[in-house]
């Protein structure tokens, strides 16, 4: 086994990119010296990204935010602006694991461990986020949900390391929610989960919605129907019905240790509806 | 003389009667006569058996004696956390 | 496997170790260096008892390969009393009975000092989520709750 | 011995004050050293494995591989470990447990193990040791292992207790009863009855601490065992007969203990980290991972239980009955026997009847857990008692205070008691300000009794007095959260002295005399009476030396408050010697002083206690929020009230766990899917409020004191008072413990459809 700590990106994805056995990219290692304790991972090469220059700051640019692969979840936590822009995205980042686990994951880890339950996923997805994947063939800009492709498994190819997660700025009337249900009230992993983003027109009816729920299928599910339904409503009880319908509808949950396939489905309907509320309330709808 | 009382499953082993008259000044010869009387016994005394004697649960102090009239309950010795 | 070399400051002193690649800063810790305050409950993030304090940022050691450890600063529950001066915390969980067996307190008291230092007035709320990454079988975290309040009321007043 | 145990009122200095601990300062600066912060020269890595399947004969270990791998020292199946046992099924069970021998029982039973220069190469050698495996069909469901058409998990199990001797194996080891009157009579005579079957899953205790031991055979027979254990001359004898080593010549130093509530009370991996020194001829250090403590160490029972209950409508109950099937793992245990013992101890009843099985299964061998069983019993019982009074339309609380055994009541289990506290914790609670309290939608209050019996046993202390006259004070007894206070302040009590100038350590088993293990509820119990007996042994001698210096009989030399007196006007001259004075001219006056005993505590006092918690239901997800609660119980005296209210709060804390979400989760091949903390979900610090406590004290009349166990009994009415609150906030009966989120909407949704 190797421990290396590039400073380029150029050089980390030339390293993954010659690895000759299974090689591992670190950041907050909050999942992979897990899998590495458990002996589900035995990987010969650890990459550590996190003095690679830019990947541990958040940047607010003209186009909206740009948070680098090796920024802990805390730092979102502590960031104003993005915690205004994006108070979805922020509060599912901080809800991954304690306080100490908060100092060290990263939401791009999250990404990419590609378990149908990560936290900072559906709520990234209602987002929009994309993600600025490099690798050995150049760079490329992709949908945060074109990532996972089932559990455990994603769209990455050898080599390739995402270096940033992109939220767009924010216009006008605007708010994001994410909530989960979880046994306990921290350390869980959830059982379902959803996230909402909406945009308002100027009277307080939705313009555009977003949904996205999670631990609810292999992946995490956009769910367009549930968006569209809410488009052209304020928010009333009979819409928060359909949506809550739609969102149970969508699930194709299975029953595990953490949760049955009735529970998934009837609680992500219900999450929907309270993290729909909450998003409506924060883009200024009433 | 003291009236001895056994917990069900004992009293099973004691030929199915709960409530033995005996002769006995402590828990020793209490647990020395019941032998005796009922062999079966044997393996639970050397298993443990807590004696209760006016409501006071005695587990090791096989010399405790047992006063004249007393209330005599044997109970299985048990584990705790 | 090659050993790493990692030189590092330890409660201010610097430290300099060789490690293997895939060992935890835990395990550097205790194994290597002799502290044994941080201790292993589960080895995978979910007890806190290994908790340490990287560069200012509160961390489960278990989670940290000692080969991250290059450059950092890092505390940990050897080094909260400053010579024979209790720290507060340490105080505190003394006075309140704040622990029964003992072996999640050197996390809880680094995950309350971290959390004071972030946060030197916390509701009780906001102590019992703050905490709620250690996790304690013995006290029912009552007594913990309450002593890391009074311990807050102590440091504010000092 | 001519100890008077016997209660006498008597006003206290020291006992019931609240000094810091004398180990504490060492636990919040990191020095304290648990079970795997000892280190030897030396020292090797000892690494387990252990079978992936539920039921599997073993049918060949090739370890050949495994030895030849550079850095292994040592590899042990169940060869290194014969039977010495000498017909001694409990022991027989340990040893198999420790390291299987025909058959794998469980998923994670150990089959072999290796020492190692290090963890890389001893987890490297264990992928090199070849098991062959027949796996065979399995059970670790308790109902269905009970079940005649059951995979058989050892054929030579004919169940015990049956009126005739079954001419078939089962999984049913034993059954067993206790009562009295005639329920059938009882059941004729009610008004109302109530009749309920319940379940419970099973839990872990749950310590932070894993178990973890230092082990080193030295080639001629003498060993030493650094471990952590909740009682180290057990574990002596255990390990000294499981490897034939003479006991005295094994050495066993408790560590620190970081938790143990029952899961440390026997061996698990001891013997084979000393087996792995005796074969490498080298010390051994030997740490559990949190998933082996999961999967191979300590759980409760899981259980199944028929309760019928019945009333007139005065609110008298006039029978009671209970069927009990408790999970023993693969071994015979006497769990069901307890839990058939405590189910109905808080009631005055004519008529009672309990039954119990003892049921194995495919699970690791059950080990006490905090007042062991007791728990779900009083979860069905307390259940039925709630549901009872609520359809004789009485108050709950009403109804128990009317049925609440009392002094001389015959128990259900047997003999009668004395005083007792079921009693009081009820009026308490009835008048407690949390029962007038406001509640809020979704949110209910529920109440619950329970019972311990406390145990006593063998105990040792030495209380050695140092020419300063301060105190050492060395005990037996393993201290699980707290005891070194409380038996510095009994000490400081009796010998009328200040609590700072004792100061209190647990020996080794070379230093001091057999003790029992901490358990039962015993620790401060038992050893403060030896703390007492020692302490007036060494007044005794301090007597004496005052006696000698003042040059009169000892029969004149009372001692009061630290000082010998010389009594009579005659000495009137004479001003009091304190016990300082006296042991500054010990060397002079015949040595040093000391008082020792050795003594057996028995006369424990059964304990109650009686529990409020307020909960509130979120109807839609089934989630639940402890919004409050509070415990109480009696102590028979508080000697050291702060650790005895840590009692009261941690018991609750991991009932309260127990009932909402801990649970061993079994997958279809047996295996355990949840051995972990992140999804066995023990109470985080945000699940839960202040826990309340209010301390009674009913003196134990067994006790110069009147000292009770306190430690076991606080967690046995949290299931039923959760279960309790939560019936009353959403109206579901919960039947399964835990009552988690998916169980309590599935409830609410089949009410909710009819």
């Amino acid at each position: 086994m190797r421990y290396i700590r590039p400073l380029s990106i150029e050089d980390a994805v030339g390293e993954l990119a010659k690895a000759v056995g299974p090689a591992a990219i670190l950041a907050g290692g909050s999942d992979l010296l897990v899998r590495m304790k458990g002996g589900f991972v035995d990987p010969e090469l650890i990459v550590d990204i996190k003095r690679i220059g830019g990947l541990s700051d958040v940047t607010e640019t003209a186009e909206g935010f740009r948070i680098g692969a090796a920024v802990p979840c805390a730092v979102l936590g502590e960031n104003k602006a993005l915690k205004q822009a994006w108070p979805g995205v922020v509060e599912a980042a901080n809800l991954i694991g304690s306080k100490q686990v908060q100092g060290r994951c990263t939401i791009t880890g999250n990404l990419c461990n590609a378990s149908p339950a990560a936290d900072s996923v559906p709520a990234m997805v209602a987002a929009g986020a994309r993600a600025v994947v490099v690798g050995p063939s150049g760079k490329r800009t992709i949908a945060v949900e074109a990532v996972p492709t089932g559990p455990g498994r994603t769209s990455l190819a050898k080599g390739e390391i995402i270096e940033a997660i992109l939220l767009d700025k924010r216009p006008p009337h605007a708010g994001d929610a994410y909530l989960r249900f979880i046994p306990r009230t921290e350390m869980d992993i959830a059982v379902v989960s959803a996230g909402v983003n909406l945009t308002l027109d100027d009277k307080g009816a939705i313009r555009s919605a977003r949904v996205a729920l999670g631990a609810a299928a292999p992946t995490v599910l956009l769910v367009e129907e549930a968006g569209q339904v809410l488009v052209g409503s304020k928010l009333d009880e009979d819409t928060l019905e359909r949506l809550a319908k739609i969102c149970s509808g969508a699930c194709r949950p299975i029953d595990d240790k953490r949760g049955t396939i009735e529970f998934r489905r009837k609680v992500a309907g219900v999450l929907a509806r309270r993290a729909a509320a909450i998003a409506y309330k924060r883009a200024g709808g009433k | 003389m003291v009236e001895v009382t056994l917990w069900g499953s004992l009293s099973a082993v004691a030929g199915g009667k709960a409530r033995h008259e005996i002769e006995a000044k402590d828990i020793r010869e209490l647990f020395r006569k019941l032998a005796e009387q009922y062999p079966g016994i044997e393996p639970w005394i050397d298993r443990g058996i807590a004696v209760a004697i006016d409501g006071t649960i005695y587990r090791d102090t096989w010399s405790k004696e047992l006063p004249e009239g007393a209330e005599i309950f044997l109970l299985p010795r048990l584990a705790g956390g | 496997m090659a050993g790493v070399a990692v030189s590092t400051t330890i409660n201010g002193d610097a430290v300099e170790y060789l490690c293997q690649p895939d060992e935890t800063l835990l395990e550097v810790l205790r194994d290597r260096l002799g502290l044994t305050g941080a201790k292993e409950g589960c080895g995978t993030g979910d007890c806190g008892a290994c908790s340490v304090i990287v560069d200012g940022r509160l961390v489960c050691s278990c989670l940290v390969l000692g080969a991250e450890a290059e450059g950092r600063k890092i505390e940990t529950i050897e080094g909260m009393a400053h010579g024979d001066q209790l720290h507060p915390l340490q105080q505190k969980f003394l006075e309140h009975a704040a622990l029964q067996c003992g072996v999640c307190t050197p996390g809880f008291l680094i995950a309350a000092k971290d959390l004071l230092a972030k946060n030197p007035s916390p509701t009780e709320e906001e102590i019992r989520f703050g905490l709620a990454g250690n996790l304690c079988r013995c006290t029912g975290y009552d007594k913990i709750v309450r002593a890391v309040q009074d311990a807050a009321n102590v440091m504010k007043g000092a | 011995m001519n100890f008077d145990p016997r209660f006498s009122g008597r006003k206290f200095a020291s006992v019931g004050t609240r000094p810091i601990r004398p180990d504490g300062i060492d636990k919040v600066t990191g020095r304290a050293r648990y079970g795997a912060d000892f280190n030897m020269a030396g020292q090797l890595v000892g690494r387990v494995l252990r079978s992936p399947h539920a039921h599997a004969v073993i049918k060949s270990i090739d370890t050949s591989k495994a030895e030849k791998l550079a850095g292994v020292k040592a590899v042990i199946t169940a060869k290194d470990l014969p039977d010495l046992t000498d017909g001694d099924a409990a022991m027989f069970d340990i040893l198999d447990n420790c390291m299987a021998r025909k058959k794998a029982l469980y998923d994670g039973h150990a089959v072999a193990a290796v020492a190692a220069i290090d963890a890389r190469i001893a987890r490297q050698a264990l992928k090199l040791i070849e098991v062959e495996y027949e796996v065979l069909p399995h059970v670790t469901d308790v109902d269905e292992a009970a079940h005649h058409h059951a995979p058989l998990i050892n054929d030579q199990v004919f169940t015990e207790g049956l009126e005739e001797k079954p001419v078939k194996p089962s999984n049913i080891t034993k059954r067993t009863q206790f009562g009295h009157g005639d329920v059938h009579k009882g059941f004729a005579e009610a008004d109302f009855v109530v009749e309920r079957s319940f379940k419970t899953e099973q839990t872990h205790q749950g310590y932070i601490e894993p178990h973890a031991c230092v082990a080193s055979v030295n080639p001629d027979g003498t060993a030493d065992l650094w471990v952590c254990t909740q009682g180290h001359f057990v574990y002596r004898q255990h390990c000294a007969q499981l490897l034939g080593l003479e006991a005295s010549k094994l050495r066993v130093t408790s560590s620190e203990i970081g938790g143990g509530f029952g899961g440390k009370t026997h061996v698990w991996a001891e013997p084979v980290a000393l087996a792995l020194s005796r074969k490498a001829g080298r010390p051994v250090k030997l740490v559990m991972t949190r998933d082996e403590v999961f999967r191979a160490s300590g759980p409760t029972s899981a259980t199944s239980i028929d309760v019928r209950i019945g009333a007139k409508k005065d609110g008298t109950i006039t029978a009671a009955e209970a069927t009990l099937r408790y999970s023993c793992g693969p071994y015979a245990g006497s769990w069901a026997e307890i839990g058939a013992m405590t189910a109905f101890a808080c009631y005055k009843l004519e008529n009672v009847k309990t039954v119990g099985f003892e049921v194995l299964v495919n699970r690791p061998k059950t080990a006490a857990y905090r007042a062991p069983s007791a728990p779900m019993a009083a979860f069905a019982v307390e259940s039925a008692i709630d549901e009872l009074a609520h359809e004789i339309g009485m108050d709950a609380v009403d109804f128990r205070i009317k049925n609440a055994a009392q002094e001389g009541t015959r128990a259900s289990y047997g003999p009668v008691y004395g005083p007792i506290g079921i009693g009081p914790t009820l009026e308490a609670v009835k008048h407690h300000p949390h029962m007038k309290a406001p509640l809020k939608a979704n949110q209910g209050r529920g109440m619950a009794c329970g019972f311990w019996f406390n145990f006593g046993g063998q105990t040792c202390t030495d209380l050695n007095i140092g020419m300063d006259g301060s105190v050492s004070l060395a005990v037996g007894t393993v201290d699980v959260g707290g005891s070194r206070a409380s038996l510095s302040l009994v000490a400081a009590e009796e010998l009328g002295i200040d609590y700072s100038h004792v100061k209190a350590i647990v020996a080794d088993t070379s230093s001091l005399g057999y003790n029992d293990m901490t358990d039962g509820s015993r620790g401060t119990f038992s050893s403060s009476m030896a703390t007492i007996s020692a302490a007036r042994n060494a007044i005794k001698i301090l007597r004496e030396r005052a006696a000698q210096m003042w040059d009169i009989p000892v029969d004149d030399v009372t001692w009061e408050k630290g000082h010998a007196i010389a009594k009579g006007e005659k000495y009137g001259n004479l001003s009091p010697l304190s016990l300082k004075e006296i042991a500054a001219k010990s060397g002079t006056t015949g040595g040093p002083i000391a008082g020792h005993s050795e003594l057996v505590a028995d006369g424990a006092g059964v304990s109650f206690a009686t529990h409020i918690c307020d909960i509130e239901v979120d109807p839609e997800t089934g989630s639940t929020r402890v919004i409050r609660y509070t415990v109480v119980q009696d102590a028979g005296k508080a000697v050291h009230p702060t650790y005895v209210e840590g009692q009261y709060q941690g018991g609750a804390a991991q009932g309260i766990g127990w009932a909402l979400n801990e649970e061993y989760i079994y997958g279809k091949d047996g295996r355990l899917q949840n051995a972990g903390f992140l999804d066995y979900r023990i109470p985080v610090c945000s699940d839960l409020p202040m826990i309340d406590t209010q301390i009674l004290e009913i003196p134990n009349p067994n006790h110069p004191y009147g000292v009770r166990g306190v430690g076991e009994t606080s967690i046995v009415p949290p299931l039923a008072a959760i279960a309790n609150a939560v019936s009353n906030a959403v109206g579901v009966r919960m039947t399964h413990i835990p009552m988690s989120p998916p169980r309590i909407l599935a409830a609410l949704d089949a009410e909710r459809e009819g």
